[in-house]
Protein backbone atom coordinates (compact mmCIF):
# COMPACT_ATOMS: atom_id res chain seq x y z
CA UNK A 1 0.00 0.00 0.00
CA UNK A 2 1.33 3.47 -0.94
CA UNK A 3 2.53 5.69 1.32
CA UNK A 4 -0.43 8.52 0.33
CA UNK A 5 -3.59 6.15 0.83
CA UNK A 6 -2.33 5.04 3.95
CA UNK A 7 -1.64 8.32 5.77
CA UNK A 8 -4.97 9.08 7.19
CA UNK A 9 -6.21 5.49 7.88
CA UNK A 10 -3.75 5.53 11.00
CA UNK A 11 -5.50 4.66 13.92
CA UNK A 12 -2.76 6.41 16.09
CA UNK A 13 0.96 6.18 17.17
CA UNK A 14 0.77 2.32 17.57
CA UNK A 15 -0.78 1.77 14.55
CA UNK A 16 2.06 3.78 12.37
CA UNK A 17 4.47 2.16 14.40
CA UNK A 18 3.00 -1.62 13.68
CA UNK A 19 2.85 -0.38 10.18
CA UNK A 20 6.35 0.33 10.02
CA UNK A 21 7.40 -2.77 11.50
CA UNK A 22 5.39 -4.62 9.25
CA UNK A 23 6.62 -2.99 6.25
CA UNK A 24 9.97 -3.20 7.14
CA UNK A 25 9.77 -6.64 7.68
CA UNK A 26 11.19 -6.53 11.19
CA UNK A 27 10.92 -8.82 13.78
CA UNK A 28 8.76 -7.49 16.54
CA UNK A 29 11.15 -8.39 19.48
CA UNK A 30 14.18 -6.64 18.38
CA UNK A 31 13.56 -3.28 16.42
CA UNK A 32 15.77 -1.59 15.25
CA UNK A 33 15.14 1.78 17.12
CA UNK A 34 17.14 3.93 15.07
CA UNK A 35 15.72 2.58 11.81
CA UNK A 36 12.31 2.90 12.46
CA UNK A 37 12.61 6.20 14.91
CA UNK A 38 14.01 8.12 11.58
CA UNK A 39 10.76 6.35 9.63
CA UNK A 40 8.65 7.44 12.47
CA UNK A 41 9.69 10.83 12.38
CA UNK A 42 10.05 10.74 8.80
CA UNK A 43 6.13 10.23 8.50
CA UNK A 44 5.17 12.63 11.31
CA UNK A 45 6.82 15.32 8.84
CA UNK A 46 5.24 14.10 6.04
CA UNK A 47 1.52 14.29 8.00
CA UNK A 48 2.32 17.79 9.18
CA UNK A 49 3.44 18.93 5.93
CA UNK A 50 -0.18 17.75 4.78
CA UNK A 51 -1.58 19.73 7.18
CA UNK A 52 -3.29 16.50 8.46
CA UNK A 53 -4.25 16.80 12.30
CA UNK A 54 -1.16 15.34 14.30
CA UNK A 55 -2.62 14.11 17.65
CA UNK A 56 -0.73 15.02 20.67
CA UNK A 57 -0.42 11.51 20.98
CA UNK A 58 2.30 10.85 17.99
CA UNK A 59 4.23 13.03 19.67
CA UNK A 60 4.03 11.61 22.58
CA UNK A 61 5.34 8.04 21.04
CA UNK A 62 8.24 9.96 19.37
CA UNK A 63 9.86 11.06 22.76
CA UNK A 64 10.00 7.75 23.60
CA UNK A 65 11.45 6.75 20.58
CA UNK A 66 14.17 9.20 20.83
CA UNK A 67 14.25 8.31 24.43
CA UNK A 68 14.88 4.93 23.74
CA UNK A 69 17.31 5.15 20.75
CA UNK A 70 19.72 7.17 22.94
CA UNK A 71 19.21 4.88 26.23
CA UNK A 72 20.72 2.24 23.52
CA UNK A 73 23.42 4.32 22.26
CA UNK A 74 24.76 5.11 25.59
CA UNK A 75 27.21 2.59 26.73
CA UNK A 76 25.88 0.92 30.08
CA UNK A 77 26.39 2.96 32.97
CA UNK A 78 27.41 2.25 36.52
CA UNK A 79 25.87 4.93 38.17
CA UNK A 80 22.16 4.04 36.51
CA UNK A 81 21.97 1.53 39.70
CA UNK A 82 17.75 1.70 39.37
CA UNK A 83 17.91 -0.11 36.08
CA UNK A 84 17.27 -3.62 36.15
CA UNK A 85 20.17 -5.49 34.64
CA UNK A 86 19.70 -6.65 31.21
CA UNK A 87 16.47 -4.62 30.89
CA UNK A 88 15.93 -4.18 27.44
CA UNK A 89 14.76 -0.31 27.07
CA UNK A 90 12.69 -1.34 24.23
CA UNK A 91 10.40 -4.11 26.55
CA UNK A 92 7.54 -1.83 27.65
CA UNK A 93 7.41 -0.41 24.05
CA UNK A 94 7.34 -3.84 22.26
CA UNK A 95 4.50 -5.41 25.09
CA UNK A 96 2.41 -2.05 24.48
CA UNK A 97 2.70 -3.18 21.00
CA UNK A 98 1.49 -6.81 21.04
CA UNK A 99 -1.43 -5.81 23.01
CA UNK A 100 -2.59 -3.51 20.58
CA UNK A 101 -1.64 -5.83 17.89
CA UNK A 102 -4.20 -8.30 19.31
CA UNK A 103 -7.32 -6.01 20.02
CA UNK A 104 -6.49 -5.14 16.12
CA UNK A 105 -7.08 -8.26 15.10
CA UNK A 106 -10.38 -8.68 17.72
CA UNK A 107 -11.69 -5.52 15.67
CA UNK A 108 -11.11 -7.30 12.24
CA UNK A 109 -12.93 -10.65 13.45
CA UNK A 110 -15.67 -8.87 14.91
CA UNK A 111 -15.93 -7.01 11.85
CA UNK A 112 -15.73 -10.60 9.66
CA UNK A 113 -18.92 -11.57 11.72
CA UNK A 114 -22.26 -12.04 10.09
CA UNK A 115 -23.22 -8.44 11.09
CA UNK A 116 -26.67 -7.41 11.31
CA UNK A 117 -27.93 -5.03 8.89
CA UNK A 118 -25.10 -5.47 6.31
CA UNK A 119 -25.01 -9.48 6.31
CA UNK A 120 -28.14 -10.62 8.06
CA UNK A 121 -32.14 -8.94 8.36
CA UNK A 122 -34.33 -9.29 11.42
CA UNK A 123 -38.17 -8.84 10.29
CA UNK A 124 -38.46 -5.54 8.53
CA UNK A 125 -42.16 -4.86 8.71
CA UNK A 126 -42.82 -2.65 12.59
CA UNK A 127 -44.13 -4.64 14.92
CA UNK A 128 -47.72 -5.83 15.22
CA UNK A 129 -50.64 -5.32 17.96
CA UNK A 130 -48.91 -1.97 19.49
CA UNK A 131 -48.78 -1.77 23.16
CA UNK A 132 -50.90 1.44 24.40
CA UNK A 133 -47.95 3.96 24.48
CA UNK A 134 -46.86 3.22 20.88
CA UNK A 135 -51.07 4.00 19.71
CA UNK A 136 -50.42 7.00 21.22
CA UNK A 137 -48.15 8.25 18.50
CA UNK A 138 -44.61 8.29 20.45
CA UNK A 139 -42.12 6.40 19.63
CA UNK A 140 -40.86 4.11 22.83
CA UNK A 141 -37.16 3.72 22.90
CA UNK A 142 -34.83 1.64 25.72
CA UNK A 143 -32.79 3.66 27.80
CA UNK A 144 -30.10 3.44 29.87
CA UNK A 145 -28.10 6.00 32.08
CA UNK A 146 -26.61 7.70 28.80
CA UNK A 147 -29.57 8.10 27.83
CA UNK A 148 -31.00 9.99 30.64
CA UNK A 149 -27.66 12.17 30.60
CA UNK A 150 -27.48 12.78 27.46
CA UNK A 151 -31.11 14.27 27.27
CA UNK A 152 -30.52 16.53 30.40
CA UNK A 153 -27.63 17.85 28.44
CA UNK A 154 -29.68 18.07 25.60
CA UNK A 155 -32.18 20.34 27.76
CA UNK A 156 -29.95 22.74 29.36
CA UNK A 157 -27.48 23.08 26.22
CA UNK A 158 -29.57 26.20 25.94
CA UNK A 159 -29.10 27.89 29.45
CA UNK A 160 -27.34 31.15 29.43
CA UNK A 161 -26.39 30.76 33.47
CA UNK A 162 -23.35 28.22 33.23
CA UNK A 163 -24.04 27.04 36.76
CA UNK A 164 -27.24 25.34 35.57
CA UNK A 165 -24.80 22.83 33.39
CA UNK A 166 -23.06 21.76 36.46
CA UNK A 167 -24.40 18.75 38.34
CA UNK A 168 -23.26 18.83 41.52
CA UNK A 169 -21.79 15.20 43.36
CA UNK A 170 -23.02 16.59 46.80
CA UNK A 171 -26.66 17.89 45.75
CA UNK A 172 -26.68 14.34 44.13
CA UNK A 173 -25.76 12.82 47.50
CA UNK A 174 -28.53 14.92 49.23
CA UNK A 175 -31.46 14.12 46.98
CA UNK A 176 -30.04 10.37 47.76
CA UNK A 177 -30.71 10.82 51.32
CA UNK A 178 -33.72 12.60 51.47
CA UNK A 179 -35.17 9.85 49.21
CA UNK A 180 -34.37 6.91 51.42
CA UNK A 181 -35.40 8.98 54.54
CA UNK A 182 -38.76 9.72 53.18
CA UNK A 183 -39.08 5.96 51.85
CA UNK A 184 -37.98 5.18 56.07
CA UNK A 185 -40.73 7.62 57.37
CA UNK A 186 -43.09 6.32 55.30
CA UNK A 187 -42.77 2.87 56.18
CA UNK A 188 -41.91 3.37 60.25
CA UNK A 189 -44.18 6.59 60.68
CA UNK A 190 -41.23 8.06 63.07
CA UNK A 191 -37.55 7.32 63.53
CA UNK A 192 -34.74 9.26 65.63
CA UNK A 193 -31.29 10.70 63.73
CA UNK A 194 -29.61 7.61 65.39
CA UNK A 195 -31.83 5.12 63.58
CA UNK A 196 -31.86 7.06 60.21
CA UNK A 197 -28.47 6.65 60.16
CA UNK A 198 -28.16 3.44 60.65
CA UNK A 199 -25.02 0.87 61.04
CA UNK A 200 -23.16 2.77 58.46
CA UNK A 201 -21.30 5.62 60.20
CA UNK A 202 -18.97 7.10 57.79
CA UNK A 203 -18.29 10.60 57.91
CA UNK A 204 -19.92 11.75 54.88
CA UNK A 205 -23.32 9.68 55.22
CA UNK A 206 -23.51 11.42 58.67
CA UNK A 207 -23.06 14.98 57.39
CA UNK A 208 -25.55 14.10 54.39
CA UNK A 209 -28.05 12.58 56.36
CA UNK A 210 -28.09 15.93 58.47
CA UNK A 211 -28.74 18.27 55.80
CA UNK A 212 -31.27 16.20 54.32
CA UNK A 213 -32.93 16.48 57.66
CA UNK A 214 -32.59 20.18 57.62
CA UNK A 215 -33.41 20.62 54.35
CA UNK A 216 -36.64 18.17 55.00
CA UNK A 217 -37.78 20.79 57.74
CA UNK A 218 -36.96 23.42 55.88
CA UNK A 219 -39.53 22.19 53.29
CA UNK A 220 -42.02 21.07 56.06
CA UNK A 221 -42.16 17.58 54.89
CA UNK A 222 -40.97 16.48 58.12
CA UNK A 223 -41.30 17.54 61.87
CA UNK A 224 -38.73 17.08 64.68
CA UNK A 225 -38.82 16.39 68.26
CA UNK A 226 -36.92 16.32 71.05
CA UNK A 227 -37.44 14.92 74.61
CA UNK A 228 -35.52 16.97 76.45
CA UNK A 229 -32.34 18.86 75.98
CA UNK A 230 -30.51 15.46 75.80
CA UNK A 231 -32.89 13.47 74.74
CA UNK A 232 -33.79 11.32 70.76
CA UNK A 233 -34.51 13.59 68.68
CA UNK A 234 -37.73 11.76 66.62
CA UNK A 235 -38.63 12.34 63.07
CA UNK A 236 -42.05 12.20 61.48
CA UNK A 237 -43.46 12.72 58.21
CA UNK A 238 -45.17 16.10 58.39
CA UNK A 239 -47.68 15.45 55.38
CA UNK A 240 -49.37 12.35 54.12
CA UNK A 241 -47.77 10.48 50.91
CA UNK B 1 -37.37 -25.12 -0.68
CA UNK B 2 -36.43 -24.19 -4.40
CA UNK B 3 -33.39 -21.38 -3.82
CA UNK B 4 -35.57 -18.72 -5.45
CA UNK B 5 -38.46 -19.54 -3.25
CA UNK B 6 -35.78 -19.36 -0.28
CA UNK B 7 -34.71 -15.87 -1.44
CA UNK B 8 -38.19 -14.69 -2.15
CA UNK B 9 -38.71 -15.53 1.55
CA UNK B 10 -35.75 -13.49 2.89
CA UNK B 11 -36.73 -10.77 0.76
CA UNK B 12 -40.16 -10.62 2.07
CA UNK B 13 -38.97 -11.16 5.57
CA UNK B 14 -36.57 -8.24 5.64
CA UNK B 15 -39.10 -5.67 3.28
CA UNK B 16 -40.16 -2.91 6.11
CA UNK B 17 -43.58 -2.92 3.75
CA UNK B 18 -45.30 -5.35 2.15
CA UNK B 19 -43.75 -6.68 -1.02
CA UNK B 20 -44.59 -6.44 -4.27
CA UNK B 21 -43.75 -9.03 -7.39
CA UNK B 22 -42.58 -5.75 -9.31
CA UNK B 23 -40.00 -5.01 -6.94
CA UNK B 24 -38.90 -8.95 -6.52
CA UNK B 25 -38.40 -8.91 -10.40
CA UNK B 26 -36.10 -5.72 -10.11
CA UNK B 27 -34.00 -7.51 -7.62
CA UNK B 28 -33.90 -11.29 -9.33
CA UNK B 29 -32.97 -10.93 -12.60
CA UNK B 30 -34.15 -13.42 -15.42
CA UNK B 31 -38.09 -13.46 -13.64
CA UNK B 32 -41.05 -12.55 -14.94
CA UNK B 33 -44.14 -11.36 -12.60
CA UNK B 34 -46.44 -14.09 -13.53
CA UNK B 35 -43.27 -16.38 -12.10
CA UNK B 36 -43.01 -14.33 -8.59
CA UNK B 37 -46.89 -13.89 -8.32
CA UNK B 38 -47.15 -18.15 -8.55
CA UNK B 39 -44.07 -18.70 -5.92
CA UNK B 40 -45.43 -16.19 -3.90
CA UNK B 41 -48.32 -18.41 -4.01
CA UNK B 42 -46.63 -20.97 -3.06
CA UNK B 43 -45.04 -19.43 -0.10
CA UNK B 44 -48.49 -18.97 1.37
CA UNK B 45 -49.55 -22.50 1.04
CA UNK B 46 -46.39 -24.04 2.35
CA UNK B 47 -47.02 -21.68 5.33
CA UNK B 48 -50.73 -22.93 5.38
CA UNK B 49 -49.81 -26.19 4.96
CA UNK B 50 -47.13 -26.26 8.19
CA UNK B 51 -49.88 -24.94 10.64
CA UNK B 52 -46.92 -22.46 10.98
CA UNK B 53 -47.53 -19.59 13.54
CA UNK B 54 -46.97 -16.92 11.32
CA UNK B 55 -48.87 -16.53 7.76
CA UNK B 56 -47.73 -15.24 4.39
CA UNK B 57 -50.88 -12.63 3.52
CA UNK B 58 -51.16 -10.11 0.34
CA UNK B 59 -51.67 -6.87 1.69
CA UNK B 60 -51.64 -3.40 -0.07
CA UNK B 61 -51.01 -5.34 -3.68
CA UNK B 62 -48.02 -6.34 -1.94
CA UNK B 63 -47.19 -9.26 0.64
CA UNK B 64 -46.34 -9.53 3.91
CA UNK B 65 -45.55 -12.37 6.62
CA UNK B 66 -48.06 -11.73 9.86
CA UNK B 67 -48.98 -13.67 12.90
CA UNK B 68 -51.74 -15.62 12.87
CA UNK B 69 -54.68 -13.73 13.86
CA UNK B 70 -56.33 -16.22 16.85
CA UNK B 71 -52.48 -16.37 18.01
CA UNK B 72 -53.26 -12.46 18.68
CA UNK B 73 -53.97 -13.25 22.60
CA UNK B 74 -50.54 -14.71 23.44
CA UNK B 75 -48.90 -11.47 20.99
CA UNK B 76 -50.86 -9.16 23.24
CA UNK B 77 -49.65 -11.04 26.85
CA UNK B 78 -45.74 -10.41 24.95
CA UNK B 79 -46.00 -6.81 24.18
CA UNK B 80 -46.97 -5.92 27.79
CA UNK B 81 -44.91 -4.78 30.61
CA UNK B 82 -41.36 -4.20 28.42
CA UNK B 83 -39.20 -2.70 31.13
CA UNK B 84 -37.19 0.69 30.47
CA UNK B 85 -39.17 1.32 27.43
CA UNK B 86 -39.47 5.39 27.10
CA UNK B 87 -40.79 7.85 24.56
CA UNK B 88 -38.53 11.35 24.27
CA UNK B 89 -40.32 13.79 26.43
CA UNK B 90 -40.95 10.55 29.44
CA UNK B 91 -37.13 10.60 29.01
CA UNK B 92 -36.82 14.34 29.05
CA UNK B 93 -38.98 14.95 32.06
CA UNK B 94 -37.33 12.10 34.26
CA UNK B 95 -33.63 13.18 33.51
CA UNK B 96 -34.64 16.58 34.87
CA UNK B 97 -36.22 15.34 38.19
CA UNK B 98 -32.61 12.62 38.16
CA UNK B 99 -30.64 16.02 38.21
CA UNK B 100 -32.53 18.60 40.00
CA UNK B 101 -34.61 16.85 42.87
CA UNK B 102 -36.56 17.69 45.01
CA UNK B 103 -38.35 19.97 42.69
CA UNK B 104 -41.58 21.22 42.29
CA UNK B 105 -43.45 20.99 38.77
CA UNK B 106 -43.52 24.40 37.77
CA UNK B 107 -39.35 23.97 38.07
CA UNK B 108 -39.18 20.65 35.22
CA UNK B 109 -42.08 23.18 33.19
CA UNK B 110 -39.36 26.07 33.05
CA UNK B 111 -36.63 23.97 32.25
CA UNK B 112 -38.13 21.59 29.70
CA UNK B 113 -39.87 24.81 27.95
CA UNK B 114 -43.12 22.65 28.39
CA UNK B 115 -46.02 21.75 29.98
CA UNK B 116 -44.64 18.58 31.40
CA UNK B 117 -48.05 17.37 33.30
CA UNK B 118 -48.89 14.10 30.96
CA UNK B 119 -45.39 12.71 31.13
CA UNK B 120 -45.02 13.40 34.79
CA UNK B 121 -48.29 11.60 35.17
CA UNK B 122 -46.59 8.54 33.44
CA UNK B 123 -43.61 8.82 35.33
CA UNK B 124 -45.44 8.16 38.29
CA UNK B 125 -47.19 5.40 36.65
CA UNK B 126 -44.16 3.53 35.84
CA UNK B 127 -43.06 4.55 39.57
CA UNK B 128 -39.84 6.19 38.42
CA UNK B 129 -40.89 9.28 39.81
CA UNK B 130 -42.76 9.63 42.71
CA UNK B 131 -44.11 12.72 45.04
CA UNK B 132 -41.77 13.28 48.15
CA UNK B 133 -43.86 15.89 49.26
CA UNK B 134 -45.69 19.48 49.39
CA UNK B 135 -43.33 22.61 49.35
CA UNK B 136 -44.41 25.38 52.23
CA UNK B 137 -45.60 27.76 49.95
CA UNK B 138 -48.66 29.60 49.02
CA UNK B 139 -50.55 26.05 46.91
CA UNK B 140 -48.71 23.99 48.26
CA UNK B 141 -46.68 22.91 44.92
CA UNK B 142 -45.95 19.15 45.21
CA UNK B 143 -42.43 17.90 45.54
CA UNK B 144 -41.09 15.04 43.13
CA UNK B 145 -37.84 12.72 43.25
CA UNK B 146 -36.52 9.17 41.39
CA UNK B 147 -37.70 6.34 43.58
CA UNK B 148 -35.73 3.30 44.66
CA UNK B 149 -37.40 1.90 41.11
CA UNK B 150 -35.51 4.38 38.87
CA UNK B 151 -32.15 3.30 40.52
CA UNK B 152 -33.11 -0.60 39.53
CA UNK B 153 -34.19 0.48 36.42
CA UNK B 154 -31.02 1.76 35.29
CA UNK B 155 -28.81 0.01 37.08
CA UNK B 156 -27.31 2.76 39.77
CA UNK B 157 -26.07 2.27 43.13
CA UNK B 158 -27.15 5.68 44.23
CA UNK B 159 -27.94 9.14 42.52
CA UNK B 160 -24.40 9.76 42.73
CA UNK B 161 -23.96 7.28 40.45
CA UNK B 162 -25.56 9.72 37.79
CA UNK B 163 -22.95 10.57 35.28
CA UNK B 164 -22.34 14.17 35.19
CA UNK B 165 -22.80 16.56 32.66
CA UNK B 166 -18.79 17.29 32.72
CA UNK B 167 -17.96 13.53 31.69
CA UNK B 168 -20.30 13.41 29.36
CA UNK B 169 -18.36 16.68 27.72
CA UNK B 170 -15.32 15.37 28.46
CA UNK B 171 -16.00 12.42 26.10
CA UNK B 172 -17.32 14.61 23.25
CA UNK B 173 -14.19 16.83 23.00
CA UNK C 1 -47.00 -28.20 13.71
CA UNK C 2 -47.82 -28.94 17.36
CA UNK C 3 -50.21 -25.63 18.27
CA UNK C 4 -47.66 -25.06 20.86
CA UNK C 5 -44.52 -24.54 18.59
CA UNK C 6 -47.13 -22.33 16.41
CA UNK C 7 -47.83 -20.25 19.16
CA UNK C 8 -43.97 -19.76 19.61
CA UNK C 9 -43.11 -18.87 16.26
CA UNK C 10 -45.32 -16.16 16.30
CA UNK C 11 -43.81 -15.06 19.30
CA UNK C 12 -40.29 -14.89 18.18
CA UNK C 13 -41.35 -13.40 15.08
CA UNK C 14 -43.25 -10.50 16.81
CA UNK C 15 -40.99 -9.79 19.68
CA UNK C 16 -38.78 -6.90 18.38
CA UNK C 17 -35.81 -8.25 20.56
CA UNK C 18 -34.43 -11.90 20.58
CA UNK C 19 -37.19 -13.97 22.50
CA UNK C 20 -35.28 -15.69 25.69
CA UNK C 21 -36.98 -19.03 27.09
CA UNK C 22 -38.03 -17.05 30.02
CA UNK C 23 -40.39 -14.57 28.36
CA UNK C 24 -42.23 -17.84 27.13
CA UNK C 25 -42.69 -19.62 30.34
CA UNK C 26 -44.62 -16.33 31.86
CA UNK C 27 -46.77 -16.31 28.58
CA UNK C 28 -47.04 -19.47 28.39
CA UNK C 29 -49.03 -21.05 31.45
CA UNK C 30 -48.09 -24.71 32.22
CA UNK C 31 -44.30 -24.33 30.99
CA UNK C 32 -40.80 -24.97 32.00
CA UNK C 33 -38.02 -24.04 30.47
CA UNK C 34 -36.56 -27.16 29.29
CA UNK C 35 -39.94 -27.71 27.34
CA UNK C 36 -39.38 -24.35 25.92
CA UNK C 37 -35.93 -24.98 24.86
CA UNK C 38 -36.31 -27.84 23.05
CA UNK C 39 -39.03 -26.76 20.88
CA UNK C 40 -36.95 -23.82 20.52
CA UNK C 41 -34.34 -26.38 18.64
CA UNK C 42 -37.22 -28.19 16.89
CA UNK C 43 -38.22 -24.90 15.31
CA UNK C 44 -34.20 -24.22 14.32
CA UNK C 45 -33.58 -27.89 13.02
CA UNK C 46 -37.56 -27.60 10.80
CA UNK C 47 -36.21 -23.98 9.32
CA UNK C 48 -33.24 -25.35 8.53
CA UNK C 49 -34.77 -28.98 7.45
CA UNK C 50 -37.09 -26.35 4.95
CA UNK C 51 -34.20 -24.94 3.41
CA UNK C 52 -35.71 -21.75 4.37
CA UNK C 53 -34.62 -17.95 3.08
CA UNK C 54 -35.14 -17.43 7.35
CA UNK C 55 -33.33 -19.03 10.19
CA UNK C 56 -33.96 -19.07 13.91
CA UNK C 57 -30.65 -18.25 15.41
CA UNK C 58 -29.56 -17.80 19.21
CA UNK C 59 -28.78 -14.28 19.82
CA UNK C 60 -27.91 -12.63 23.55
CA UNK C 61 -29.44 -15.04 25.19
CA UNK C 62 -32.74 -15.65 23.39
CA UNK C 63 -34.14 -16.65 20.03
CA UNK C 64 -34.61 -14.62 16.82
CA UNK C 65 -35.15 -14.86 13.40
CA UNK C 66 -32.56 -14.06 10.55
CA UNK C 67 -32.43 -13.88 7.09
CA UNK C 68 -29.59 -16.07 5.87
CA UNK C 69 -25.99 -14.77 5.69
CA UNK C 70 -25.71 -15.93 2.28
CA UNK C 71 -28.56 -14.16 1.01
CA UNK C 72 -27.27 -10.78 1.96
CA UNK C 73 -26.43 -9.49 -1.60
CA UNK C 74 -30.44 -9.79 -2.41
CA UNK C 75 -31.44 -8.40 1.01
CA UNK C 76 -29.14 -5.62 0.26
CA UNK C 77 -30.64 -4.66 -2.88
CA UNK C 78 -34.18 -4.30 -1.66
CA UNK C 79 -33.09 -2.06 1.11
CA UNK C 80 -31.65 1.15 -0.70
CA UNK C 81 -28.74 2.83 1.39
CA UNK C 82 -25.53 1.88 2.73
CA UNK C 83 -25.54 -0.23 6.04
CA UNK C 84 -24.04 1.60 9.34
CA UNK C 85 -20.90 1.26 9.03
CA UNK C 86 -18.16 1.03 11.80
CA UNK C 87 -15.16 3.17 11.69
CA UNK C 88 -12.03 1.44 12.56
CA UNK C 89 -11.71 3.00 15.43
CA UNK C 90 -15.15 2.34 16.65
CA UNK C 91 -14.08 -1.03 15.99
CA UNK C 92 -10.98 -1.41 17.92
CA UNK C 93 -12.40 0.12 20.78
CA UNK C 94 -15.03 -1.58 20.63
CA UNK C 95 -12.87 -4.92 20.61
CA UNK C 96 -11.18 -3.17 23.73
CA UNK C 97 -14.66 -2.79 25.78
CA UNK C 98 -15.74 -6.45 24.44
CA UNK C 99 -12.73 -8.32 25.85
CA UNK C 100 -11.46 -6.25 28.91
CA UNK C 101 -15.11 -5.22 30.54
CA UNK C 102 -16.02 -3.74 32.73
CA UNK C 103 -12.85 -1.46 32.20
CA UNK C 104 -12.67 2.01 32.75
CA UNK C 105 -11.40 4.85 29.73
CA UNK C 106 -8.31 5.25 30.98
CA UNK C 107 -7.35 1.44 30.28
CA UNK C 108 -9.08 1.66 26.88
CA UNK C 109 -6.81 4.86 25.96
CA UNK C 110 -3.67 2.66 27.22
CA UNK C 111 -4.24 -0.15 25.02
CA UNK C 112 -5.60 1.77 21.76
CA UNK C 113 -2.68 4.50 22.62
CA UNK C 114 -4.86 7.45 21.92
CA UNK C 115 -7.59 8.98 23.33
CA UNK C 116 -11.07 7.29 22.41
CA UNK C 117 -13.26 10.09 24.07
CA UNK C 118 -14.93 10.12 20.31
CA UNK C 119 -14.78 6.93 19.69
CA UNK C 120 -16.51 5.40 23.34
CA UNK C 121 -19.11 8.61 22.84
CA UNK C 122 -19.88 6.69 18.75
CA UNK C 123 -20.47 3.61 20.30
CA UNK C 124 -22.62 5.09 23.38
CA UNK C 125 -25.13 6.81 21.38
CA UNK C 126 -25.10 3.77 18.80
CA UNK C 127 -25.74 1.79 22.16
CA UNK C 128 -23.58 -0.99 21.59
CA UNK C 129 -21.34 0.26 24.89
CA UNK C 130 -23.08 1.24 27.96
CA UNK C 131 -22.16 2.62 31.48
CA UNK C 132 -21.47 0.01 34.03
CA UNK C 133 -21.11 2.17 37.05
CA UNK C 134 -18.64 3.90 38.98
CA UNK C 135 -14.93 2.66 39.42
CA UNK C 136 -14.56 2.89 43.65
CA UNK C 137 -11.20 4.24 43.60
CA UNK C 138 -10.34 8.24 43.94
CA UNK C 139 -12.16 10.30 40.59
CA UNK C 140 -15.07 7.26 40.59
CA UNK C 141 -14.33 6.96 37.02
CA UNK C 142 -16.84 5.50 34.76
CA UNK C 143 -17.08 2.02 33.67
CA UNK C 144 -17.23 0.73 30.77
CA UNK C 145 -19.22 -2.88 29.45
CA UNK C 146 -20.97 -3.80 26.28
CA UNK C 147 -25.12 -3.80 26.14
CA UNK C 148 -27.55 -6.60 24.79
CA UNK C 149 -27.57 -4.86 21.20
CA UNK C 150 -23.88 -5.46 20.70
CA UNK C 151 -24.47 -9.34 21.01
CA UNK C 152 -27.36 -8.79 18.61
CA UNK C 153 -25.41 -6.66 15.88
CA UNK C 154 -22.55 -9.27 15.90
CA UNK C 155 -24.69 -11.84 15.76
CA UNK C 156 -23.59 -13.66 19.31
CA UNK C 157 -25.26 -15.43 21.76
CA UNK C 158 -23.30 -14.64 24.63
CA UNK C 159 -19.80 -13.23 25.29
CA UNK C 160 -18.80 -16.87 25.89
CA UNK C 161 -19.14 -16.90 21.96
CA UNK C 162 -16.66 -14.49 21.61
CA UNK C 163 -14.18 -15.67 19.66
CA UNK C 164 -10.86 -16.31 22.14
CA UNK C 165 -8.52 -13.22 22.12
CA UNK C 166 -4.99 -14.19 21.32
CA UNK C 167 -2.40 -14.15 24.80
CA UNK C 168 0.26 -12.50 25.13
CA UNK C 169 2.66 -15.09 25.46
CA UNK C 170 0.87 -17.05 22.54
CA UNK C 171 2.84 -14.21 20.22
CA UNK C 172 5.70 -14.34 22.00
CA UNK C 173 6.40 -17.69 21.07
Amino acid sequence: MSYEIKLDIFEGPLDLLLYLIRKNEIDIYNIPIALITAQYLAYLEMMRSLNLDLAGEYLVLASTLIHIKSKLLLPPDESEGEEEEGEDPRAELVQQLLEYQIFKEAALRLENRPLLERDVFTRGAPGEAPSAAEEEGEAMMEVGVFELVAAFRRIVAGFDRPEELEIDAEKMSLADRINEIMEMLSEKQQMTFVELIGDRTDRRRIIYTFLAILELMKLRMIRAYQSGPFGAIRLFLAVEG
Amino acid sequence: MEEKVAIIEALIFASETPLTAERVVEILPGTDKKEIVLLFGELVREYEQRGSGVCLREIAGGFQFRTRADLAPWIRKLKTGRPAMLSQAALETLAVVAYRQPLVKAEIDRIRGVDVSGALKGLLEKKLVRIVGRKDVPGKPIIYGTTRKFLEVFNLRDLSELPTLRELKDLQE
